[in-house]
């Protein structure tokens, strides 16, 4: 009761407010060109990251070559490049469709229960019973490597951290007094699920959703390094880190960037996510 | 509590069949014929016949559900088959590696208590001081830090560069350090943030205000109150962890030439080695389900409200 | 009778904006003050600011608050602490969330003890059974051996007033101790806080919105809006010949069993940021006048220990139509 | 006499199973004539929200009847309800909770307006709009508030705009439950009065939920008290308070603190 | 325990005067995994030849030509009819004589067990006296003598264990003592060695998958040798006090099987032979880990690379012959098209060695010459057989006993088990079958020779080049050396100083 009509707030609220927005809309903005680059790409690249040059094995960083060559004699730097469209679109896409397919039948089976509740709760639950990249491995392992399979992997859990969320809140929210309160302003059943508690839910959805985007990312990676993801020759963070791994020593530079690229790219993707959770979180942000 | 530990024992029963049938159902519709890949693997000269012979062998001429019954109820009774690649039982193998990844999950578990607790709370009750923004700073660099990509580091730096430590870790104490400390980083990063997150919120709690205004020293508060308390969600967040530990196992054994169980399934997937694929999943999965069990259960016997109501 | 608490021209507010202006006001020994005022109007971060609880983000910017004879402003961290619970004792609004639900009560006490005095456990539960006994509750052993969550709420802030009172201190601060508990519960707990005056000599500051409360209990009644204490005086006093303007619209919104609907201040107060100079009531007040926006806070006499801010001339007001209309 | 706007017949209700079965309505019955003020006490828990709930069909009744004019609306579904809630409407104990957090009030006025009242298509934005307006008005809010968040209002504020909308299709019956006891004393007396007002204006009957006896007693015509569930006592409101019957009423009569001005 | 706790116990040991002697001990990293040592079964002598603890009756020199080893002698009699004389002084580790008898007893072991000595099942064996022993085929087989050079011909005591995947008893000079299937193999020298004295007390072979931990095994000292190393990794050993280098050519060629029935047009088939920089793969890619090859066999054979007519680099050529066969590139996109279609085409491999590396290099290099390359990597060599592919490549030793003749029978004869592309030639078919009756080595080398360079003009086939071996071992490590064969690496010289 006492928050309900924090008005006055004060200086140093008022600074870690704004302090709040500011890196929120920094972080944005930053994560827009991520992706921006990553869409890009193909267009930015100094040199084709597919064309080898067997004489220029293993050179160190230069300025042709900002991030030296690989050891087919390829620029690292275009691979990255193209590297992030590979990584950042293939988690993004999983991120967006497990978002979209988890958050739905969270939705709806945290509103109507019953058997489709059930059933897909106990699909859930035998999905999540294998342990993180486990499933992954298998799926990669038994049907083969592939980016598509990867991601298959990846996605076969991925749904159900949105669908447990989503249906948890929605089994709170069914009892909120305002969604009695819009039944009985006459609200349907759908308008309730998608006017009303949809959008006080997705902003933890939201969150969870960006910061599952580095771990996506990172299973991607993961997979590609352990052979079960992209193939030859596709430019892939995890797999060039792979790749390099027989350099370290002769050429670091051919891990050592896309390993550091991949790191930043996920510290930034988190940091959009806390940032994004801060910004979204009323108890922090409360005039949005 | 009794009722409550058969109970869900009884809900792993199905949820366990949906695991192996899942799995199974996976080398089922896995590319290539089981019966000429055992083949291929032994180096038998491979004619129609054979394969036919084998396929028969196998069972593959049984519908799915057959094949899969038959295949369940070996799996039951301790009998995983064989492994194409050298025909050892499936059981044996990973017996024999079960001891060397329960070591390095402990060990990675035990570093990154040891290591998160202190720290976690240290950031907490420095909220926004100097020290805070540095564990904040060091643990985004940890968690967004593949874990595989870190291993590499870890080996170039402190085996090949200082010498300090084996490059082989091949099962023995000294060899457990990198493995260890290449897991518990990424793991300790994660940590050190959920338990500042959890020990702040329980810090701003109304009963932590209220036993100040009682005098009670800030030690015990902190020791006695807070930290039990947060305690109960330390441990879902346990419970929580072990799936992605026993996954990163997988990369960083096989890195490290660990040789747990996550290195016998990497070599078995080179090897299309589907028995040992399949052995390895449903025990990984039911180890991980009964380490949620077991910390579903002491999150119970923590939390008085849960089981006396 | 001897002065126990003053507070002296004391302003309190979080970050920039100062919430409680100018206060002054004393507690003697065995006094019971009441603080009465609407939602808002700073009463908690007044109790806090008394107690200075870290961790609250309470900063107190002006005066000085003595506490027998020691100025508690300026004591350090360890003199506060060693201060709350021997000498200084509170009671919260919420009964249950005041105590730790994870661990039993008798924890809980024996930690508040022993962060005081040395004291052997048997020895405390011995003391806790009976003072528990003093607030009715017979079952002391198994009360001590329950968790917060198996006690009704009624229970819980009989422990939450027997904590408080554990290391008898001179002085309770309550802040709306029975807000959480249905009226007939409350009604228990009002006698036992009057019987621990009785038995112990306690000083009690019982902060409440509750006029009905305050009416039971108090020897002496503060009233409070937006930051200000507007009204100071005996209890009688007060409740029968109450002159400033809120005082007296306050008392019109008690519901009666009389049947006669109650009637509301109009208007909504003023939110902190918004204040400006001259009397922040002015703006829903019957009697105001153009003056009011620029007259400073002074307060007046009105008997011997009762005074106001304001004293309306009656009749003046433009308003009165309006005032009687719905009398 | 003209018929009662709302009867309830023997009403049952229980949650749970077998160890944990609590009985939370228990055999109650009452009827409500129009522009009748029912009060409704009881101490915490003894079902006077279930009751409400029960009446606008936001839960089932497992027994019993409730006739709202005439037509037994225990068991309907669907769009009869919406036919229903034409003339019945609700207020809530939490009034900031009882808005959607992320929608304006005056949407959610205009929500209740387009499903309820009338056809949005035949109606133009600026009549939709001067019907909110002149909602907020009659509750004595002004016009900007259509455009605020309900985290932006104050309590009081808040329900005089849960009234707003609950009186946007003029019902025949209003329930309050518990609607100001979220309140301090002077915005609760604000409430109480604009009830009063809307009541007399609007010839609506209301049903008050309350656990304030002396709050009940000023304003209801007849009241009816609860215990565990079960209805112990009800009358006409004189009738009960100076001679109350049941021991349970008695105590929670004497329980009342009274604020004795005596002048 | 690490091979370094043990040589620094040892050296303690002597240090305080208690054991003169100091024990002689080394470790051997290699990624081959060692399944079992039963030398008989599968490719599994491979091992035990390599580790010194069996032996066959001939070995093959640098060259590739058998000599006598555990035989003193062979006498081919007729087609059909062989004559075999063993040294006379040969023991097993166990103490045991090896007897003509025995000898007959392995043979028709093997041929049992292992389909590739399917002709040793077949034959007649008559023991002459205890050191002379008649082998009587039933079909004209050439290269017996080469077969007898094969690891899975080994000599092994069969009486002697019950468990020979474990510890069997063989005539070289260690004997395994402790053996964990797929990680290590413990050895011991063999006292009774028959042809002097061990030199090691103790060896430990240690199974290291990963081609990097092997190279950062060596450098940080925890192994002595380092078995196969690939090529970049070499760069990393030049220092010549501390490493020495032994690196070999060997006859494991890097090929390619056009697939005919998919591949149909000559024209595209050449152009990529064309396209393909065999010198620049070998060495700048694969930094002179690897021969170029024109042949299937290297040139150091007498039917090698140098008597072949193959075919130049020549990309500017290939992208010509393309646009005459009519693929021009229409779209722009930069790869050609005939009646609409772009030319694309399926390449698939499987990990081995550095088939990945140069299968990209060959997309690179064919994307120049306007054709997309699709690659696919496969775990085994399953995907061959399937025969959905273009262009498969695969990793094969064309000549493991030094004879030409089983791998060009199997691969380029009309629907033979590893005639992955469907090549089917009637003359080439002909000559693979009197080659298979020829004992003439003249003959037979001028046979492979035709039977190469007909399959070649057919562009049914292409070789990239010849896998070099390389080992490395710490500068102190004496006696070791690679060899063509990849086995016969330990041997009763091998020490450490
Ligand atoms: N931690 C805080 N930070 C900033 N502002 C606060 C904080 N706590 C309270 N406030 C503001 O200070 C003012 C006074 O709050 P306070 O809690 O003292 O009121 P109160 O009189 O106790 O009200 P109630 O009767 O509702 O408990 C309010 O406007 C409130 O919004
Ligand atoms: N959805 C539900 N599931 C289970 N039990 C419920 C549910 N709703 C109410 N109850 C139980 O029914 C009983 C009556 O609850 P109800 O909310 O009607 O009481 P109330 O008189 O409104 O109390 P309060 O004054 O606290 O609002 C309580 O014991 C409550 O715990
Ligand atoms: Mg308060
Ligand atoms: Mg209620």
């Amino acid at each position: 009761m006492d928050e309900v009509k924090i008005l006055p707030m004060e200086e140093k609220k008022k600074r870690s407010l704004n302090f709040v927005k500011l890196r929120f809309y920094l972080l944005m903005v930053i994560t827009i060109i991520l992706i921006f680059i990553s869409i890009v790409a193909p267009y930015m690249v100094p040199n084709d990251p597919y064309a080898t040059d067997i004489r220029g094995r293993n050179l160190p960083p230069s300025q042709e070559f900002l991030f030296g060559t690989d050891s087919h004699g390829r620029c690292v730097f275009s691979r990255v490049l193209i590297g992030a469209r590979t990584s950042i679109s293939a988690a993004l896409m999983l991120v967006i469709i497990t978002f979209v397919i988890g958050t739905t039948i969270g939705i709806v089976c945290g509103y109507y229960g019953g058997w489709i509740d059930n059933l897909f709760m106990r699909i859930a639950d035998i999905l999540l019973a294998f342990p993180d990249i486990i499933l992954g491995i298998a799926v990669a392992g038994i049907i083969g490597g592939g980016l598509f399979n990867a991601m298959l992997a990846l996605g076969l859990t991925g749904w159900t951290q949105y669908a447990r969320v989503a249906r948890s809140n929605v089994l709170t929210m069914k009892e909120d007094t305002f969604i009695q309160a819009a039944r009985l302003s006459g609200n349907s059943d759908l308008r309730l699920l998608f006017r009303h508690i949809l959008p006080n839910i997705i902003g933890v959805l939201v969150v969870i959703a960006t910061l599952q985007i580095g771990t996506m990312m990172m299973g991607i990676a993961g997979l590609s390094f352990l052979g079960l993801g992209v193939q030859v020759p596709q430019a892939e963070w995890g797999s060039m880190v792979n790749s390099g791994r027989s350099y370290l020593q002769i050429a670091p530079w051919i891990s050592l960037f896309p390993g550091l690229v991949m790191m930043v790219t996920i510290i930034i993707f988190n940091l959009f996510g806390d940032a994004l959770r801060d910004f979204l979180d009323p108890r922090i942000n409360n005039s949005s | 509590m009794f009722q409550y530990i058969i109970k869900r024992l009884l809900q792993l029963i199905p949820i366990m069949l949906g695991v192996t049938l899942l799995t199974f159902g996976l080398m089922y519709l896995a590319p290539g014929d089981p019966a000429s890949m055992k083949l291929s693997a032994q180096g038998v000269p491979i004619s129609q016949d054979i394969i036919e012979q084998t396929r028969i062998e196998m069972g593959l001429d049984n519908p799915f559900v057959l094949q899969y019954l038959t295949w369940l109820r070996n799996f039951l009774s301790g009998d995983m088959g064989k492994s194409y690649a050298d025909h050892l039982p499936v059981a044996e193998k990973l017996m024999r590696a079960l001891p060397k990844t329960i070591m390095l999950s402990i060990s990675s578990m035990m570093v990154t208590l040891l290591v998160s607790i202190p720290i976690g709370i240290l950031a907490a009750v420095k909220h926004n001081k100097a020290s805070d923004y540095l564990i904040r700073c060091m643990t985004f660099i940890g968690v967004a830090m593949p874990n595989f990509f870190l291993s590499l580091l870890l080996i170039y730096f402190f085996a090949l560069k200082l010498n300090w430590l084996p490059v082989l870790a091949e099962g023995s104490l000294k060899g457990l350090i990198l493995p260890t400390v290449a897991l518990s980083i990424a793991m300790s990063s994660r940590y050190i943030r959920q338990v500042r997150a959890v020990v702040l919120e329980e810090l701003n709690k109304e009963y932590v205000v209220g036993a100040r205004a009682r005098g009670v020293k800030e030690r015990i508060i902190l020791y006695k109150n807070v930290l039990y308390n947060t305690m109960v969600t330390i441990i879902t967040l346990i419970g929580l962890s072990i799936g992605s530990l026993l996954g990163g196992t997988v990369i960083v054994e096989t890195i490290f030439i660990w040789p747990g169980l996550g290195k016998l399934v990497m070599d078995a997937i080179g090897a299309r080695d589907y028995p040992v694929i399949q052995g390895f999943v449903v025990w990984m999965t039911f180890i991980y389900v009964m380490v949620n069990l077991i910390v579903d259960i002491s999150y119970r016997l923590l939390d008085p409200r849960t089981y006396s109501s | 009778m001897e002065d126990l608490l003053q507070v002296k021209n004391l302003s309190v507010g979080y970050g920039g904006v100062d919430i409680v202006k100018d206060i002054s006001f004393t507690i003697k020994k065995g006094e019971i003050l009441g603080i009465v005022g609407e939602s808002g109007c700073g009463k908690s971060t007044l109790l806090k600011a008394i107690l200075q609880l870290t961790g609250t983000d309470v900063i107190t910017r002006k005066g000085c608050i003595l506490f027998g004879k020691t100025d508690i402003t300026s004591c350090s961290k360890e003199e506060l602490r060693q201060l709350r619970g021997t000498r200084l004792g509170v009671i919260f609004q919420n009964p249950g969330a005041s105590l730790n639900p994870l661990r039993k009560i008798k924890h809980q006490f024996v930690e508040a003890m022993q962060s005081h005095k040395k004291i052997h456990k048997k020895e405390a539960y011995k003391k806790i059974v009976g003072l528990l006994e003093c607030l009715n509750l017979q079952d002391g052993e198994r009360i001590l051996n329950s968790y917060p969550f198996q006690l009704s709420g009624g229970m819980n802030q009989r422990v939450a007033i027997a904590l408080a009172m554990v290391m008898e201190p001179e002085l309770i601060l309550a802040d709306e101790p029975t807000s959480a508990l249905d009226v007939t519960v409350q009604a228990q707990v009002v006698e036992e806080i009057l019987k621990l005056r009785q038995v112990f000599g306690t000083s009690i500051m019982m902060i409440t919105h509750n006029m009905g409360v305050v009416a039971k209990i108090a020897d002496k009644i503060g009233v409070m809006y937006a930051g200000r204490i507007v009204e100071y005086g005996e209890k009688k006093e007060i409740l029968r010949n109450p002159t400033h303007p809120y005082t007296k619209t306050l008392l019109q919104a008690i519901p009666k069993m009389d049947g006669k609907v109650p009637k509301g201040v109009r208007g909504e107060p003023l939110s902190f940021k918004d204040m400006h100079r001259g009397c922040s009531f002015s703006t829903r007040c019957d009697y105001s006048q153009d003056t009011c926006q620029k007259k400073e806070y002074s307060i007046t006499s009105v008997k011997k220990n009762h005074w106001t801010s304001c004293i309306p001339l009656s009749g003046v007001s433009s308003h009165e139509s309006t005032y009687s209309r719905s009398s | 006499m003209s018929q009662p706007i709302l009867e309830v017949h023997n009403i049952k209700k229980t949650f749970g199973k077998g160890k944990y079965k609590i009985t939370a309505v228990d055999d109650v019955s009452f009827q409500i004539m129009p522009g009748e003020v029912l009060g409704l006490v009881g101490e915490s828990g003894s079902g006077k929200s279930t009751i409400a709930k029960l009446i606008t069909h936001l839960q089932k009744v497992d027994e019993g009847n409730i006739f709202f004019d005439g037509k037994d609306i225990s068991n309907i579904k669907g769009k009869a309800c919406l036919e229903v809630y034409k003339e019945m409407q609700m207020v809530f104990q939490d009034p900031v909770g009882s808005f959607n957090p992320r929608m304006k009030i005056g949407e959610a006025i205009k929500e209740t307006l387009c499903h309820l009242c009338y056809n949005p298509k035949a109606m133009s934005k600026a009549h939709m709009k001067e019907a909110i307006v002149s909602l907020l008005k009659q509750v004595g809010l002004k016009s900007e508030y259509a455009n605020k968040y309900p985290h932006q209002l104050s309590g009081g504020e808040c329900q005089r705009a849960a009234i707003a909308r609950a009186i946007a299709v003029h019902p025949k019956l209003l329930i309050c439950d518990e609607a100001t006891s979220a309140l301090d004393v002077s915005a609760q007396a604000q409430i109480i009065e604009l009830l009063m007002e809307l009541e007399k204006s609007l010839d609506m009957a209301i049903l008050f939920i309350s656990h304030d006896l002396a709050l009940v007693s000023c304003i209801c015509d007849r009241i009816c008290v609860l215990y565990k569930g079960q209805e112990v006592e009800s009358g006409e409101t004189k009738g009960i308070i100076e001679a109350p019957k049941h021991p349970y009423t008695k105590k929670l009569l004497s329980s009342v603190l009274q604020v004795d001005i005596g002048e | 325990m690490g091979a370094n706790e043990v040589e620094e116990i040892a050296t303690k040991v002597s240090h305080e005067g208690e054991v003169l002697v100091e024990e002689k001990s080394l470790t051997f990293g290699t990624t081959n995994a060692v399944a079992s040592l039963d030398p008989h079964i599968d490719w599994q002598g491979w091992f035990s030849v390599r580790y010194g603890v069996t032996e066959t009756l001939f070995k093959l020199d640098e060259s590739l030509v058998p000599e006598p080893w555990l035989a003193e002698s062979y006498e081919n009699l007729d087609e059909l009819t062989w004559k075999v004389t063993l040294k006379d002084n040969i023991r097993f580790s166990n103490g045991e004589p090896v007897t003509a008898h025995k000898v007959v007893e392995n043979m028709k072991h093997f041929g049992e067990e292992n389909y590739r000595a399917a002709v040793f099942s077949t034959a007649n064996y008559r023991v002459e006296d205890d050191v002379t022993l008649i082998i009587e085929t039933e079909e004209p087989h050439a290269t017996l003598i080469n077969d007898l050079c094969d690891p899975y011909a080994s000599i092994i005591d069969l009486d002697a264990t019950e468990d020979r995947s474990m510890n069997p008893v063989g005539t070289g000079p260690y004997v395994p003592v402790a053996f964990v299937a797929n990680e290590s193999i413990d050895l011991e020298k063999n006292t009774n060695y028959w042809n002097g004295t061990p030199q090691l007390d103790k060896a430990y072979i240690k199974t290291i998958p990963d081609m990097d931990t092997l190279v950062m095994a060596l450098q940080s000292g925890e192994i002595d040798i380092a078995h196969n190393i690939t090529a970049d990794a070499v760069d990393l050993f030049q220092d010549t006090s501390q490493y020495t280098i032994s690196q070999v050519g060997t006859s494991r060629a890097y090929m390619l099987y056009y697939n005919l029935d998919t591949l149909k047009d000559e024209a595209v088939r050449k152009a990529i032979s064309m396209a393909i920089d065999k010198e620049g793969i070998s060495t700048y890619l694969l930094n002179n880990s690897a021969t170029p090859a024109i042949g299937a066999f290297p040139d150091t054979m007498p039917y090698g690379g140098q008597q072949l007519d193959g075919i130049a680099y020549n990309p500017e050529a290939a992208r010509k012959l393309l646009e005459e066969a009519g693929y021009e590139d229409m779209s722009g996109d930069g790869i050609v098209e005939k009646d609409g279609e772009p030319l694309s085409i399926d390449l698939v491999l499987y990990r081995r060695l550095a088939q990945e590396d140069i299968a990209t290099e060959m997309q690179a290099a064919l994307k120049k010459i306007g054709i997309d390359v699709k690659v696919t990597v496969f775990d085994n060599t399953e995907y061959l057989k399937a025969g959905e592919f273009d262009i498969g490549m695969y990793c094969i030793v064309t000549t493991s006993t030094g004879d030409a003749a089983a791998f060009l029978n199997a691969t380029m004869r009309t629907d033979m088990d590893n005639n992955f592309g469907n090549y089917s030639n009637a003359k080439v078919d002909a000559l693979l079958e009197q080659l298979l009756r020829e004992f003439d080595s003249e003959k037979r080398t001028a046979l492979v020779i035709e039977i190469q360079q007909l399959a070649l003009e057919d562009y049914a086939y292409d070789f990239i080049g010849f896998n070099n071996m390389t080992m490395i071992m710490k500068e102190n490590v004496k006696g070791f050396k690679s060899h063509p064969t990849d086995y016969y690496q330990f041997n009763v010289d091998s020490t450490i100083q």
